[in-house]
């Protein structure tokens, strides 16, 4: 059975250490795969690799699975996992990022291999989740042992070929237009779906892609516009299919200034005020936006991390009620009573609804007398200007991926910036107690312990109020009602698991 | 002997004015457009720009007369509850501002480089109608995406919302100019040629007096149809760059911003909120084009 | 001929670079690509070695020249975004914009030329106010809107035409063509309609307002004087004259419709340079916009000399005597 | 001369009517011509001459409409709803060959299209008739010149091929509306000759619409004096010229300038003596300079104009060579030469409107060479006006005749202006209160007055007119000369006098220079000059001149 995927972007490339791009490894994943996969509940499963173990806190010995071939017919071995290791670490290699830490991989034989770590890492296999294998004697015999580099110049063979270990089968790909992938006859695994061929269809315009789905020319659409949900329940063969997502959108708040950029209010910086930070919380109708914008799609959040990331606790995650007079006293005990001036800060092409939330809130913010100047524009250029604190209030969406675990809003995003800390915490929130829980946990391998000191960590942020938790994001896709598709929170589409009747 | 009125005496335009509906027509649509934007503030039944005066809660109502409608919104609500009537009548406002002001700009640019590439001729001319050619091979888009990104620069603590109908209005104009220059600078140099100029040179008068008070009076007729043209165009021009995302902010939208949006909810059945919308500036463009076409027609004697 | 063709070349040379100077001070303001490049949870240091390892930190002249020097060479370095050498990401996408350009140009002439024509004969009929009045509508109405009505209507509503891509593309060396299937020919319809559109409306004005003033030319007179027929004075004596400006116009048009490929593209998902362009904006692909930028100049100067050129061949009075 | 012919009439119109708009343009008129016989019709413009070759043709154009009580051609009424009437019956010369043809297609595709169209004969007899055409109006080397695109062919031969068009399908009668008057005087002879032989040769008749009396007296068999739509007298043409009847035929030949002597004005009924101010008078002297000042020298003058047009191709053209002369106080300096002799360049000098590229320019004194800096050029051009040819592009049509007149007026109190205009112009005889209109109430010989007014304004020695009488017909002509003479008479005004025709020049200049190819090969005074040439171009020219025996001496 054909399955045609209609996604918003096209790949950036075959090659899988060349991008950061988490939709572009939703497609490599079913060409090529990782030593350690998630299941359909997103714990951690067995691929390449059948056995892990810790026999020193640096060096972590996996026992690969036998028996499994490239698309090209070589066998998976052990130097194939070094290859991969040592070209996804070298420098050059743009996603490098995603196995920080690993200093090498080392085969003890054909079957075993070693990942020699520079310091303990307990998030190790969630990283490993996404670091797909790429076999050797394919990489020599085709030059491109070393990763594409937009600065040294290499282009690589890799960037639109592909032979993985994975479900599918690379066919043909024409960028922008179609890439078609085949199923693997040989694949290891025990196939669930049925399918035998996917057309991967990248269309960018959002009623482009509907109109494809609802004329019948693909099967599914990711993701699929929340306002057009009830549409597409009304037409004859399609469904939408909505369920919660791991990205929480949240506001970051800008304590670092002394005024604000949004207005000098006195010479001071209300964000500083935690009551301040709870009226402009208080004050945000997050069930009239979950209803009206959102469809009732979202899930309202309390907390910075979603429900299924390691580290989230349901006390955390309460949201103060929705109470307009409560926030005017707030604002009037901080020395506000009559509001004052700020800029918010909103992206229009990232998160779902981004432009038309913020839009919303800036508007019920009014309403307690905090004169809002809002700035939605493109990804590319609000990210810089938060990044050099140039925002008061912006907004974010964090999904803790690729590890999927709540040290990553821990060290990114709480942590104080400096060194390999806090690198998406621009705005100056810094609390020592959350430094220290960062550097304890970042080398805590008892994952109880580990998962504890993250949780205090999250709850002082939540008392702080650090950031302004919106909610989680819906998945949104669509799809013809004889295909059955699982949505899985990491908005991964995971194929393998899917079938066309 | 007697003197012969030519046909395209001023008085007679005034007449071929009154004689033809499709003018009369365009004209009082476009005037009433222009004047209903114009007057927003005081006829618009709430203020779309005011953050705090919508309410959620009110989001997606229908039309009055279609079931659900709410009597405070004769046209419905957009997706944020902001009144669409309302909206439209700013929008349209803030529409015309940009085509006013970018047509007003391209055409006194244009009209005064034409004049003197026309005019003096030579190497000003030549450096003049290249670097027309090197604005045109830049698309409105890009020289949108091009102010827009040096004006961020220059101004990095200015917000988007701030700057952001200069921007278009500086876009459109940069654009657009060279067309004025163009059709200036060849009627300048027919002028330029006719005796009449001739003669004013012997009676003394300095260059710049001639072609204030001799060519320009002269050239303005094709500058005029032009503007009328280009100002649907302009309109029509914003629409597209809000499209692509450089257009004007979603706190002060624009036409073209309404129909963007609009746009996003084309398949949820709130029509409203991209039908009227759409239809306004199809009438407004239309109505100013059909103008501009006649009028075109109308300065023409040879179809008199 | 040789001077001509020197000073053109001159020009051509002249316009690219005044456009390269352009695009890189664009870059300047985009966006930041080192946020499109990094991953999500990039530290601050790897952030800063990325943008150090682009050269984003030199000073501006400096990184201009890097630039324009490599650029000379016709290297425009690589995408930041795909990784891949701009020159092969531009040629790969060539060919579906410039079919879907000359789509568009021959959908406009064929339906705009006759337009005009009819429309002149008769400037004050019924027919000619209807055909105006319906083509207005059509330029009045952004392209995003009509792009989508076309596709809700033929796609989505009728089923009679594909809403989106090129269709199967036959590869013909490096050049892939949509003309060689009929999938390709029904994919490229509604994408060239939507451009065409304005295009067509130009072109019957301009026909309509040339075939006006030349009929009512002397030689149109004398030769109707002279008893010949009104269709071949019509089709045969004035249409050949009232092309020539349309030649020109529909020629320099044709960078127009390039740039204004890149809305028609993202509408369509046309995999041509515009949605090329349009993605690297977003993603703030310095190459790959650079590149278009410059080619798009090139592409201009080249249909100026061309329609020189052309010109100059049509009429017999600009031929090079001798 | 011929007599009258006999009753077999080719062509036969009684009653012919055009209207535009409800007004009559041809207001009844009958017209009869037999096979061979050019029947010329003559009168001012706007008569409504070529509304009658348009209804003949079935052209009149479209708010327009024509009736006729009868129309017949060799006695069979003509029925425009045949095809072949225009082109095979019935053909037209147009004025200028210069737009008549259309530039995109060879001679002989046009050629070939109208036979085929009209006799249906194959493509290669086509052709054949197409060569044969080009050598029957006297084009050498018909064989490769067929295959030339109209810009290939200098004017006459253009308005040779243009008769091979009109001629090619041998029609019996044919319309020539003002076939000559766009071209050069030597032209101008040998295709009025080409038209004469054909319509002997072939028995053709024809109705040559004009109002160059020298042509009529030189082809014609007839004529028709046309005014106010109206026929006012017809007449065999030697009668007509030797006796006319008509008191508007009569003022009519008495406009036309006589060649072969001078006469001092000419004798116009209907221009009594100028009304003129003498305060004005006062104020138009007031500034004469230095009297001993030269009004114009001119030494040594070459100019010539680089390659132009599209691709830089072409020659440099050497539009003056060496041209040396001297224009005395009071005295009308004539300078003659066929079209492209470097007249207008010569006045653009002068008037320092153009740079000259080698010799010099003394205007009143004041020298004008290559070398002199533009910022002084407006300082040389005081007490210089100029009258330009075309009455219609020498006015701002957006200004208002005051506005116009008071330009050169420096210095003049607004107060003063206004009176000073209204009395200007009644000088130059048009009424006063026309002073608010803009230019395009007037008709071109009123509008060539303001044109004069203006240079007066601006209180000229010297007075240079390009051609100032070419573009008006001929009774507006001798208005217009004789207030040009009364100028110079009453204000002793200087002047430089260009024209391409040689009786008006007998009749305006004391002196006259001929220019030929940008060289001056005759200078000398105008009598002289006239009785005895010496340069073999002169003599060339003065043997095109049209011979008017039969007109009578001027009073
Ligand atoms: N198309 C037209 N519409 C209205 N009036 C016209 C038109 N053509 C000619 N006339 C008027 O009809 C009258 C006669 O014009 P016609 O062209 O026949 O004169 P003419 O004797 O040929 O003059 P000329 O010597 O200037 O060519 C004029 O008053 C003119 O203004
Ligand atoms: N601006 C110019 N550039 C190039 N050549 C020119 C220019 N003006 C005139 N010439 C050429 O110079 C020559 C003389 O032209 P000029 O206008 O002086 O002739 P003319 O005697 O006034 O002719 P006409 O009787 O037709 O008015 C012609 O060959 C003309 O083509
Ligand atoms: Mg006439
Ligand atoms: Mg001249
Ligand atoms: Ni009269």
């Amino acid at each position: 059975e054909t399955l045609r995927w209609a996604n918003v972007g096209d790949i950036l490339t075959l090659d899988p250490y060349a991008h950061t791009e988490s939709g572009t490894s939703s497609f490599l994943h079913h060409i090529y795969e990782p030593l350690v996969r998630r299941d359909a509940e997103l714990k951690f499963e067995p691929a390449l690799a059948l056995t892990w173990e810790v026999i020193e806190p640096t060096r972590v010995r996996f026992t690969l699975r036998e028996g499994v071939t490239f698309h090209d017919g070589a066998p998976f071995t052990s130097a194939d996992v070094v290859a991969s290791v040592t070209r996804l670490t070298h420098p050059d290699a743009r996603a490098r990022g995603n196995l920080a830490g690993v200093a090498r991989a080392e085969a003890v034989d054909d079957y075993t291999v070693d990942l020699v770590l520079n310091a303990p890492d307990p998030l190790l296999i969630n990283k490993l989740t996404g670091v797909f294998i790429m076999d050797e004697e394919w990489l020599v015999a085709n030059d491109a042992t070393l990763p594409g580099n937009t600065t040294t110049g290499v282009v690589t063979y890799a960037s639109d070929h592909a032979n993985g270990t994975g479900p599918f089968m690379l066919e043909s790909r024409q960028p922008d237009a179609r890439t078609v992938l085949t199923a693997n006859p040989d694949w290891w695994d025990t196939p669930i779906h049925n399918l035998t061929r996917i057309e991967f269809l990248p269309i960018n315009s959002d009623a482009t892609r509907v109109s494809a789905l609802l004329s019948g020319e693909v099967d599914v659409i990711t993701p699929s516009p929340l306002q057009d949900t009830e549409r597409l329940e009304a037409a004859e063969g399609v469904t939408p299919l909505q369920n919660p997502s791991l990205r929480t959108i949240m506001f970051g708040l800008n304590v670092a200034r002394d005024e604000l950029h949004g207005g000098p209010n006195g010479g001071t910086n209300p964000l500083r005020d935690v009551r301040v930070r709870e009226a402009l919380w208080r004050a945000i109708d997050m069930e009239a936006i979950n209803s009206r914008v959102m469809r009732g799609k979202a899930r309202i959040a309390g907390s910075i991390i979603a429900p299924p990331v390691p580290g989230y606790e349901a006390e955390t995650d309460v949201k103060p009620d929705y109470d307009v007079e409560a926030a005017k006293a707030l604002l009037a005990e901080a020395g506000y009573p009559d509001g004052f001036a700020t800029n918010l800060d909103c992206t229009n092409d990232r998160y779902i609804n981004d432009e038309e939330i913020c839009l919303a809130i800036a508007s019920m913010w009014a309403g307690i007398g905090v004169d809002v100047e809002l700035t939605a524009q493109t990804r590319s250029n609000h990210f810089p200007k938060v990044d050099r604190g140039e925002t008061d209030i912006y907004m974010i969406g964090w999904a803790t991926l690729p590890a999927m675990d709540g040290f990553s809003p821990l060290s990114q995003m709480l942590a104080t910036r400096e060194g390999d800390y806090g690198g998406n915490n621009p705005n100056g929130y810094s609390n020592p107690r959350v430094d220290e829980i960062t550097v304890m946990a970042a080398s805590e391998v008892d994952n109880d312990k580990r998962i504890a000191l993250i949780e205090e960590a999250i709850q002082i942020a939540r008392d702080e109020i650090a950031y302004i938790p919106l909610h989680q994001q819906p998945l949104s896709w669509a799809a013809r009602d004889n295909v059955e598709i699982i949505q899985f929170p990491d908005n991964y589409f995971r194929a393998w698991h899917y079938r066309v009747n | 002997m007697s003197g012969v009125a030519s046909p395209s005496a001023p008085a007679g335009l005034m007449g071929q004015f009154l004689a033809s509906p499709k003018a009369m027509i365009s004209a009082a649509v476009a005037l009433l457009l222009i004047l209903s934007a114009g007057f927003a503030p005081l006829i618009a039944p709430h203020d779309p720009f005011a953050l705090g005066t919508f309410n959620l809660m009110d989001s997606e109502l229908p039309p009055v007369w279609a079931e659900g409608g709410d009597p405070r919104f004769l046209l419905g609500t957009d997706t944020q509850g902001r009144d669409v009537l309302s909206a439209i009548l700013y929008g349209m406002r803030v529409s015309l501002i940009v085509g006013f002001a970018a047509v007003a700009l391209s055409a006194g640019i244009g009209t005064l480089l034409g004049l003197l590439a026309g005019f003096r001729g030579g190497w000003l001319d030549a450096v003049l109608m290249r670097f027309a050619d090197v604005i045109l091979s830049f698309p409105t888009i890009l020289i949108a995406l091009l102010v827009s990104g040096i004006a961020r620069g220059v101004l990095p603590d200015a917000r988007q919302g701030d700057y952001a109908i200069y921007v278009l209005i500086l876009a459109i104009a940069i654009n657009e100019w060279t067309q004025y220059a163009r059709t200036v600078r060849g009627q300048t140099m027919v002028e330029a040629s006719l005796d009449y100029v001739k003669a004013a040179r012997i009676s003394g008068l300095a260059n710049g007096r001639i072609l204030g008070r001799h060519i320009l009076p002269n050239v303005l007729s094709p500058v005029i149809v032009i503007a009328t043209i280009n100002l649907g165009l302009a309109v029509l021009a914003e629409a597209t760059l809000s499209f692509l995302g450089v257009g004007m902010p979603v706190t002060q939208p624009s036409l073209g911003t309404l129909i963007r949006i609009g746009n996003e909810n084309l398949f949820s059945g709130v029509w409203w909120v991209v039908v009227f919308p759409a239809a306004t500036l199809v009438m407004l463009v239309l109505s100013v084009n059909l103008f501009g076409d006649w009028l075109r027609d109308a300065l023409n004697p040879r179809l008199g | 001929m040789l001077p001509f063709l020197i000073r053109r070349l001159g020009q051509a040379f002249l316009v690219v670079l005044t456009v390269g100077l352009l695009s890189f001070l664009m870059f300047r303001f985009v966006g930041d690509p080192v946020v499109s490049m990094s991953r999500e949870d990039a530290t601050v240091a790897e952030r800063e070695a990325l943008r150090e390892s682009l050269g984003l930190n030199d000073p501006v002249p400096v990184q201009f020249a890097t630039f324009i020097g490599r650029a000379v060479q016709g290297d425009f370095g690589i995408s930041y975004r795909n990784q891949r050498p701009v020159s092969d990401l531009i040629a790969e996408r060539l060919p579906a914009t410039l079919e879907l350009v000359f789509a568009a140009t021959v959908l406009a002439l064929a339906i705009g030329i006759p337009l005009g024509v009819v429309t002149a004969l008769r400037p004050r009929g019924a027919l000619s106010n209807i055909v105006q009045g319906v083509s207005l509508v059509g330029v009045s109405t952004p392209t995003f809107v009509t792009g989508i009505m076309l596709i809700l209507l033929f796609a989505v509503t009728l089923r009679w035409l594909p809403s989106f891509g090129r269709g199967e593309t036959v590869d013909l060396g490096w050049w892939s063509t949509g003309f060689l299937s009929a999938s390709g020919w029904r994919a490229i319809f509604l994408p060239a309609l939507t451009l065409a559109l304005f295009q067509m409306t130009l072109i019957m004005r301009l026909v309509r307002a040339e075939m006006i003033e030349i009929l009512q030319s002397d030689y149109i007179r004398f030769a109707r004087a002279r008893g010949l027929p009104d269709r071949s004075i019509h089709y045969r004596l004035a249409l050949k004259n009232a092309l020539m400006p349309v030649l020109t116009i529909t020629g320099m048009q044709i960078g127009g419709l390039i740039a204004f490929a890149i809305v028609t593209e993202s509408v369509f998902q046309w995999p041509g340079m515009g949605l090329l362009f349009i993605q690297a904006v977003q993603f703030v692909d310095v190459p790959v916009m650079a590149a278009y930028l410059m080619f798009v100049g090139l592409v201009f100067v080249a249909l100026n000399a061309a329609v020189d050129v052309t010109y100059a061949l049509v009429d017999p009075r600009l031929r090079v005597r001798g | 001369m011929r007599s009258i012919p006999a009753l077999d009439n080719r062509l036969r119109i009684r009653g012919l009517e055009v209207l535009y708009g409800g007004a009559a343009a041809v207001d009844g008129i009958d017209i009869d011509a037999v096979p061979g016989e050019i029947v010329a019709i003559v009168g001012e413009s706007g008569a409504g001459k070529s509304s009658v070759g348009a209804a003949l043709l079935d052209l009149v154009d479209p708010p327009g409409e024509w009736r006729a009580s009868e129309m017949t051609l060799d006695g069979v009424p003509i029925d425009y709803k045949r095809t072949h009437v225009r082109g095979r019956d019935i053909s037209v010369i147009f004025q200028d060959p210069q737009t008549a043809l259309n530039p995109l297609f060879t001679v002989e595709s046009q050629l070939v299209h109208m036979v085929r169209h009209h006799l249906g004969l194959s493509q290669a007899e086509a052709k054949r008739r197409a060569v044969e055409m080009l050598d029957e109006v006297g084009i050498a080397d018909p064989e490769t010149r067929v295959r030339a695109y109209p810009h290939q062919f200098s004017g006459g031969m253009r308005q040779r091929v243009v008769i091979a068009l009109a001629l090619a399908c041998r029609p019996r009668l044919v319309i020539a509306d003002e076939p000559t008057s766009a071209l050069d005087v030597s032209v101008r002879a040998q295709i009025l000759e080409l038209i004469r032989s054909i319509c002997r040769d072939r028995g053709m008749a024809c109705l040559l619409i004009t109002h160059d009396m020298g042509a009529v007296a030189a082809i014609s068999d007839r004529a028709v004096v046309m005014r106010h739509g109206k026929a006012v007298e017809t007449a065999p043409t030697g009668q007509l010229l030797a006796a006319p009847t008509a008191p508007y035929s009569r003022t009519l030949i008495a406009a036309v300038p006589p060649v072969d002597r001078k006469i001092d004005r000419f004798a116009l009924p209907d221009t009594g003596a100028v009304v003129s101010d003498p305060s004005l008078e006062r104020w138009l002297r007031a500034n004469e300079t230095d009297a001993a000042a030269v009004p114009l020298a001119v030494t040594g003058l070459g100019k010539t104009f680089g390659a132009r047009g599209f691709l830089k191709r072409g020659t440099p053209v050497h539009a003056l060579k060496d041209v040396s002369f001297e224009i005395g106080r009071g005295e009308i300096f004539g300078l003659v030469g066929e079209s492209g002799s470097g007249k207008s360049t010569l006045a653009q000098i002068a008037a320092g409107l153009l740079k000259p590229d080698q010799g010099e320019v003394r205007l009143l004194g004041k020298p004008f060479s290559a070398a002199t800096p533009d910022r002084a050029l407006r300082r040389y051009r005081d007490g210089m006006q100029m009258v330009f040819q075309d009455p219609f592009s020498s006015l701002n049509r957006r200004m208002s005749v005051l506005d116009t007149i008071m330009e050169p007026m420096h210095g003049v109190p607004r107060a003063e202006a206004l009176r000073l205009v209204p009395a200007l112009l009644e000088r130059v005889g048009l009424p006063p209160d026309v002073m608010t209109r803009k230019p395009h109430a007037f008709s071109g010989g009123q509008r060539q007055r303001i044109a004069i007014a203006r240079a007066l304004a601006g209180r000229p020695s010297l007075l240079i007119c390009d051609e100032p009488t070419s573009a008006l017909d001929v009774s507006i002509q001798a208005q217009i000369l004789n207030l040009l003479k009364d100028l110079r008479d009453d204000l002793g005004l200087s002047m430089l006098f260009i024209t391409h025709d040689l009786p008006v020049v007998r009749q305006m200049c004391d002196r006259v220079g001929v220019l030929h190819r940008g060289s001056l090969v005759e200078l000398g005074a105008t009598e002289a000059v006239f009785e005895s040439p010496r340069a073999d171009y002169t003599r060339a020219l003065l043997s095109y001149l049209p011979h008017l025996p039969e007109l009578q001496p001027a009073s």
